[in-house]
C-alpha cells in the first residue's frame, strides 16, 4: 500500500492533489464532472474585499505548451464567497484552501479576518503577485519588505495557517520565500504565473485586453522545478508546488524537487479529470520509483553539495 | 456525471473556401443537443480546446455535424485530422437556443460568416415545432458562402456578401428592411453584425450566440464573461451563453 | 518592393535575422546547410578571457515547447577565436556580432580589448547572466549597479557598439534597461534564458549535470514579447528581440512589440534553415499585415496609454 | 550544401520488447551512409530531434533500417507513425567507423541493449572487406533479444542476458575470455558496460561509439561533448564520434 497522504499545517490531506486558484472556481463545474471528496484539498477563486468585475476580454490566449490569463480577480466578494460557495465545498470530504487577494494591505486584511469567521475554511492562501496600489503599483510580491508586511497582517488577522503563494517575477525567489518564512508564513505556494504577453496580428495589439496575462501551463514547469529546488534548500516550511503540472510523473518531479503536495491548474481545462487521473496514477508512479508513500518521495531529488554558480 | 466524449469522425469535407464541415458520431451528444449549444474540441498539441458549435444532429444515425472556418492553427489542424479519428471533446455545453418559449409565428435567422452553423440546427428545429422561418445570411464572398441549399429547404433564404460577388451586395442589415413581418430573430456572428442587427431589430424580440476566447469552456475560469445590462456584472458565455437575449448583454 | 534593412548602431543589416549567440557555434556547421551571406548578422558563442572547457554533461534536456541548456561557455578563449573563428565568418558578407562573457569585471574587459583589435567584428554583445564570481556569485545581470559598471568598462575598453544582453530572470527588467542604457549601452540584446531545472525520475536527481540551466524555445516567446514591450517604453537605444523565434510571424510580433532586429536560437536545431526561412518569408508577412518595410513595424504593437496595474 | 531529408517510411515492426525496427527509404542517404553514422529524426511535438544509429543499408533498395528502443515520448511517438508517413531528418551525421584503416583479420564486435543496431551495418560491411567477424550482444532479459540470426550469418554470435533467461547468463565482459584471438575491438551500448569492455581489452586497438544528450547534433551547440585524453578538452559526440578510439576519451 502505497501512502498518499500528507501532513501539512491545518491541512490534513488524503492525498497530495489540488486544484489550483482560479483555475477551478469554487468547485461547482467541476463537481459535476467527478465527486470532489476524492480531491486531496481545493482552492478556492481568489477572494478580495468587496465584489470585482475583473477585466475586459480577451482575458486569455493560448502560447506553445501554455496560456495567459489576466482575469483580474473576478470575483463576488469576500462576503458573498463565504455565504454562497464555502457551504457547497464544505459538503464535501476534502480541505478547503481560501485564495485571498487584495490592492491594499487593509483589504488583505479585511479578507482574512472573513475567512477567518468560518470554520469550514482550513487555510488560507495568499496571492502576492498583486499590485499594491498604495504604492505605486509594485506587486507586493517582488518586493521582500511588502510581501513579508502583508504575511504579518494576515497572520495576525486570522487564526488559519497562512500559505503566501510566491511570484516567480523574480530576481532572487529564496529572499521572498526566506523573508516571508521570517514573517510567521505556515507554508509557501509556488509558482504563481510569470507575466508575459501575446500580440495579435491581425489587430497589431496585444491580445489581451489588459496587455499582459499570467503565463502557466507545462511551458513554465521548469521554472517552478527550479525554484522549489532552491527554495527547499532555504526554508523549513512546506511549499505546495505548482506550474505545468498534468501527470503523475510530474508530481513525482515537483516531490523530488522539494514540494510537499501541489496544485494542478491550467491541465484541468485540457482535461477536467486531470486531478483525478493523477490521484489514481500516483501510486503506481511512487512504486514503480522506489517509494512507499509521497512523504518518502519529497526533497529526496535534491543533490547536496555546493551551489553551482555557472553561466548558462 | 458529466466525462469527455469521445467522437468518431465519419466525414470530413471542405465546403467552401478554407471552411470544413465534419460528421461526427456520437449517441449520448446526438441524443442531447440542442441548437446553439457547442462542442469544446481537444486539438492535438494545443494546450486550450475549441469552441465550435453544433451546426447538425441526425438523431438516428447519431450523426452531429459541425462546421469551421480554418482560421489558424488549431482549426487548421482539426480539418486535416482523417475520416475515423477519435475526437476528445466537452460537451454540449452552454445552454442552447430556447426552444419552449413560444415567441410567435414568424422567426428570422441572422447568421454571419461561420457564425451560420448553429442556426441551422435551429432553424430545422423550429420548421418541426411549426415555425415559419426566413434566414439571412451574410458571407465576405462568394467562395465562402455554404448550406444555401439546406436554408433554403426550411424558408426563404437570402445570401448577402460584402463585395456582391453572390446574392445580394452588402451587409445583413441592409436587407432586413425587405423582410415581411417577424415575430422574434435569432443571430450570431462576428460582433459588429450582432450589434448593427439588434439596433435594426430593438423593437423586436431577439436572441443572440456570441464567441469569446475561452479557457476551461466549462464556466471555472471566468475567461469568456461579457458584461450585462443588470446589476450582476458578467455572464459567461461557455455556461450562461451562448446564447444571450438581445437585450440582456453588453456588446 | 519591402525593405528588409535595418540601420543599428555598427551593424547595417541587411535584414533584420541573425542566429542567436551559442545556438550557431562559429557558423561553420551552418555554413554547410546555406551561404552564410545571406544573414543580417551572426552572434558568435560567447568568448571569455581564456579557454573554458564549460559544466560536465548532460548539458541539454527538452521541456515543453523548449529546452534548457547549461553549456558553461565551452570555448577556445578570446585569442583563439580571434584568430581561428573571425576569419572564417569574415569571408562571408554578413555583420559578425562577438557576445563576451566571464566571471570578473576585469575579464570583460580582456575580451573587450582583445575583439576591438579586429576590424571583422562589427558589434559586441555583452553576455551579463553570469556570475560574478568576486561578489558571490551574483549574477551581473540581476543587480542594476554590476550591470552599469560591467557595461562602462566595457565601453571603455572597446571602441564597438555595445549591445547589453539582459537576462530576464529580474523582477524589473526596464530598471536593468535603464540602468545600461545610461551606462552607455549602445543597444540592448533580449531576452537571454530563464533559469530552469527538470528533475530525471530514474535518477531522481537533476538531470543536468550543472543542476540548473537555462530555458530557451518557444515556451518562453510570451516572457520575451512582455519584456521588449516594456523597455521600448523606457529606453531609447535599440533592441535586438530573442526568445522562442520560429517562425516569420514571430519576427513581426517582435518587431510589434518594439525589437529593431531579431535573433534566432533554439529554433536552429529543430530546423537549420530556419533563418533562412524566415528571411524568404518575412517580406510576404509584412505586406500582409500592412507595412513596407522592417522599420515600419518597429513598436507598432505599442498602445499608448497608462501602464496596466492589475493581479492576473 | 547539405539539406534535410525527406525520408519515406516503408516498414515498422516490433522485433523485441519495446524494441521497433523502421525501414526508410531515401537514395542519397542509403547511398553516402557509412556504418557508425546516426540520423538526427524531427519527431512531431519535440523540440529537439532524436539521434538513431543505421542498422542497416540496402544500397540497391534505397532502404535505410534503424532499431530504436521506446523509452520515452520522442521514441514512442516515433514508433507510432504509420507506413507511408515523412520524415524530416538531418544525416547521415558523425564520422561513423573507420573502415579503411587496416586492423589485422578477426574483429569483435561488442552490442548492448540498443547499442546493437549500428554494429550490424558495421559487420556487414566489415564481412564483405574480407574481416572475421564474432559478435558478443548482451540484452536485459530474453524478451529484448533481436537480430541473433541476422548476426549469426556474418560470424560467430554470443548472446548474453542479465538474468541468463536467453543464451549465457551475466555480463558481455563475462564471455569475452572465452573468445579466441582478436585482433580489433568495436563496442556500443551503455557507459558503464564501454568501460568494462575497455579495461577487459586494453591490450587490444577498440573503437567505442558513445551517446550524449544532443541539443543541434550537428556540431553548433556544444552540448553532446565527451572529455578527451589529450589536452584537446572536449570533442562532440554529434561531429567528432559518435565513434572513438578507445584510449582517445574519458569514460
Ligand atoms: C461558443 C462558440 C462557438 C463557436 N462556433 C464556431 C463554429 O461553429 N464554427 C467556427 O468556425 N468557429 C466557431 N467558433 C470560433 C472558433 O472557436 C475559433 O475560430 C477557433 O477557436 C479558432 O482556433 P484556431 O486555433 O484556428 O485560431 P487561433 O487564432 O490560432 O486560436 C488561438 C486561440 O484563440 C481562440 N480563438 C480564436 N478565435 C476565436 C473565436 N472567434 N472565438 C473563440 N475563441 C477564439 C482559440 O480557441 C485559441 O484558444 C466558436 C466560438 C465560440 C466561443
Ligand atoms: C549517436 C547516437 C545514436 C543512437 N542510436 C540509437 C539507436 O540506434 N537506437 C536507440 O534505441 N537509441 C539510440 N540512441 C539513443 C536515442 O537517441 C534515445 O533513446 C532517444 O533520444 C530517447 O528519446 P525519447 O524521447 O524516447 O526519450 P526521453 O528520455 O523522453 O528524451 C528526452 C531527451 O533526452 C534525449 N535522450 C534520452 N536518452 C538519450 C540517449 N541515450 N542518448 C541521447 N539522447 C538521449 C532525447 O533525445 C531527448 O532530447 C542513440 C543516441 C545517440 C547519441
Ligand atoms: C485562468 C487562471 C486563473 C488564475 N487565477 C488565480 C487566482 O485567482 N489566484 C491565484 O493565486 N492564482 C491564480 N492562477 C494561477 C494558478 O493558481 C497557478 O499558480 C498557475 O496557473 C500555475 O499552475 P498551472 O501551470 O498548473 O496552471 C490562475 C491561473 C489561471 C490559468
Ligand atoms: C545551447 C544554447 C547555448 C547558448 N549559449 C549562449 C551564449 O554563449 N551566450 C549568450 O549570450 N546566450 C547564449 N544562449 C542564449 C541564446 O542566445 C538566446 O538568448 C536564448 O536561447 C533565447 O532564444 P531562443 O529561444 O531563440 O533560443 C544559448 C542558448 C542555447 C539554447
Ligand atoms: S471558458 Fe472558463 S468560464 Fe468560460
Ligand atoms: S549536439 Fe550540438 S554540438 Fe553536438
Amino acid at each position: 500500500m502505497i501512502d498518499l497522504s500528507v501532513e501539512l499545517p491545518g491541512l490534513s490531506l488524503k492525498n497530495p492533489i489540488m486544484p489550483a486558484s482560479g483555475c477551478f472556481g469554487f468547485g461547482r463545474e467541476y463537481s459535476e464532472y467527478y465527486d470532489l471528496s476524492r480531491l486531496g484539498a481545493i482552492m478556492m477563486k481568489a477572494a478580495t474585499g468587496s465584489k470585482r468585475l475583473g477585466n475586459p476580454t480577451p482575458r486569455v490566449a493560448e502560447t506553445a505548451s501554455g496560456m495567459l490569463n489576466a482575469i483580474g480577480l473576478q470575483n463576488p466578494g469576500v462576503n458573498e464567497v463565504i455565504k454562497n460557495e464555502v457551504p457547497f465545498l464544505a459538503q464535501y470530504d476534502t480541505k478547503i484552501i481560501a485564495n485571498i487577494a487584495g490592492s491594499t494591505i487593509e483589504e488583505y486584511e479585511k479578507v482574512a479576518k472573513a475567512f477567518n469567521q468560518t470554520k469550514d475554511v482550513h487555510a488560507l492562501e495568499l496571492n502576492i503577485s498583486c499590485p499594491n496600489v498604495k504604492e505605486g503599483g509594485i506587486q507586493f510580491g517582488t518586493d521582500t519588505e511588502m510581501a513579508a508586511r502583508v504575511t504579518e497582517i494576515v497572520k495576525n488577522a486570522s487564526d488559519k495557517p497562512v500559505y503566501v503563494k510566491l511570484s516567480p517575477n523574480v530576481s532572487d525567489i529564496t529572499a521572498m520565500a526566506r523573508s516571508v518564512e521570517k514573517a510567521g508564513a505556515d507554508g509557501l505556494s509556488m509558482i504563481n504565473t510569470l507575466t508575459g504577453m501575446q500580440i495579435h496580428l491581425p489587430s497589431k495589439q496585444p491580445l489581451l485586453a489588459n496587455k499582459t496575462g499570467g503565463l502557466s501551463g507545462p511551458a513554465i514547469k521548469p521554472i517552478a522545478i527550479r525554484m522549489i529546488y532552491e527554495v527547499r534548500q532555504h526554508v523549513s516550511i512546506p511549499i505546495i508546488g505548482m506550474g505545468g503540472i498534468s501527470t503523475a510523473e510530474d508530481v513525482l518531479e515537483f516531490l523530488l524537487a522539494g514540494a510537499n503536495a501541489v496544485a494542478i491548474g491550467t491541465a484541468n481545462f485540457q482535461n477536467p479529470f486531470t486531478c483525478i487521473d493523477i490521484i489514481e496514477k500516483l501510486p503506481e508512479v511512487l512504486k514503480q520509483n522506489g517509494f512507499h508513500s509521497v512523504k518518502d518521495a519529497v526533497g529526496k531529488g535534491i543533490v547536496d553539495d555546493s551551489s553551482n554558480i555557472s553561466c548558462p | 456525471m458529466k466525462t469527455i466524449q469521445k467522437m468518431i469522425i465519419k466525414k470530413v469535407n471542405t465546403i467552401a473556401l478554407d471552411t470544413t464541415e465534419m460528421v461526427l458520431v456520437h449517441e449520448e451528444v446526438a441524443r442531447t443537443a440542442i441548437p446553439g449549444q457547442f462542442l469544446h474540441i481537444s486539438v492535438p498539441g494545443h494546450t486550450l480546446r475549441r469552441p465550435v458549435s453544433i451546426a447538425d444532429v441526425d438523431k438516428k444515425e447519431h450523426a452531429i455535424t459541425i462546421l469551421f472556418k480554418q482560421i489558424g492553427s488549431g482549426t487548421k489542424a482539426l480539418a486535416s485530422l482523417p475520416v475515423g479519428a477519435t475526437l476528445d471533446v466537452l460537451g454540449p455545453n452552454g445552454n442552447g437556443f430556447n426552444l419552449q418559449e413560444k415567441n410567435g409565428d414568424t422567426i428570422l435567422l441572422i447568421g454571419g460568416g461561420i457564425g451560420v452553423p448553429p442556426l441551422y440546427y435551429l432553424g430545422k428545429s423550429l420548421v418541426e415545432k411549426g415555425y415559419k422561418i426566413i434566414s439571412v445570411l451574410g458571407f465576405q464572398t462568394k467562395d465562402y458562402v455554404f448550406y444555401e441549399q439546406k436554408f433554403s429547404k426550411i424558408g426563404k433564404t437570402i445570401i448577402v456578401t460584402d463585395d456582391g460577388s453572390y446574392g445580394e451586395k452588402g451587409l445583413v442589415t441592409d436587407v432586413l428592411n425587405e423582410i415581411e413581418q417577424i415575430d422574434c430573430y435569432y443571430s450570431c456572428g462576428p460582433l459588429p453584425m450582432l450589434k448593427a442587427v439588434r439596433s435594426h431589430l430593438s423593437h423586436k424580440k431577439g436572441y443572440l450566440s456570441l464567441e469569446e476566447r475561452m479557457g476551461c469552456g466549462v464556466g471555472a475560469c471566468f475567461a469568456c464573461v461579457v458584461p450585462t445590462n443588470d446589476d450582476s456584472g458578467y455572464k459567461k458565455i461557455c455556461q450562461d451563453g451562448p446564447v444571450f437575449q438581445a437585450e440582456e448583454v453588453q456588446i
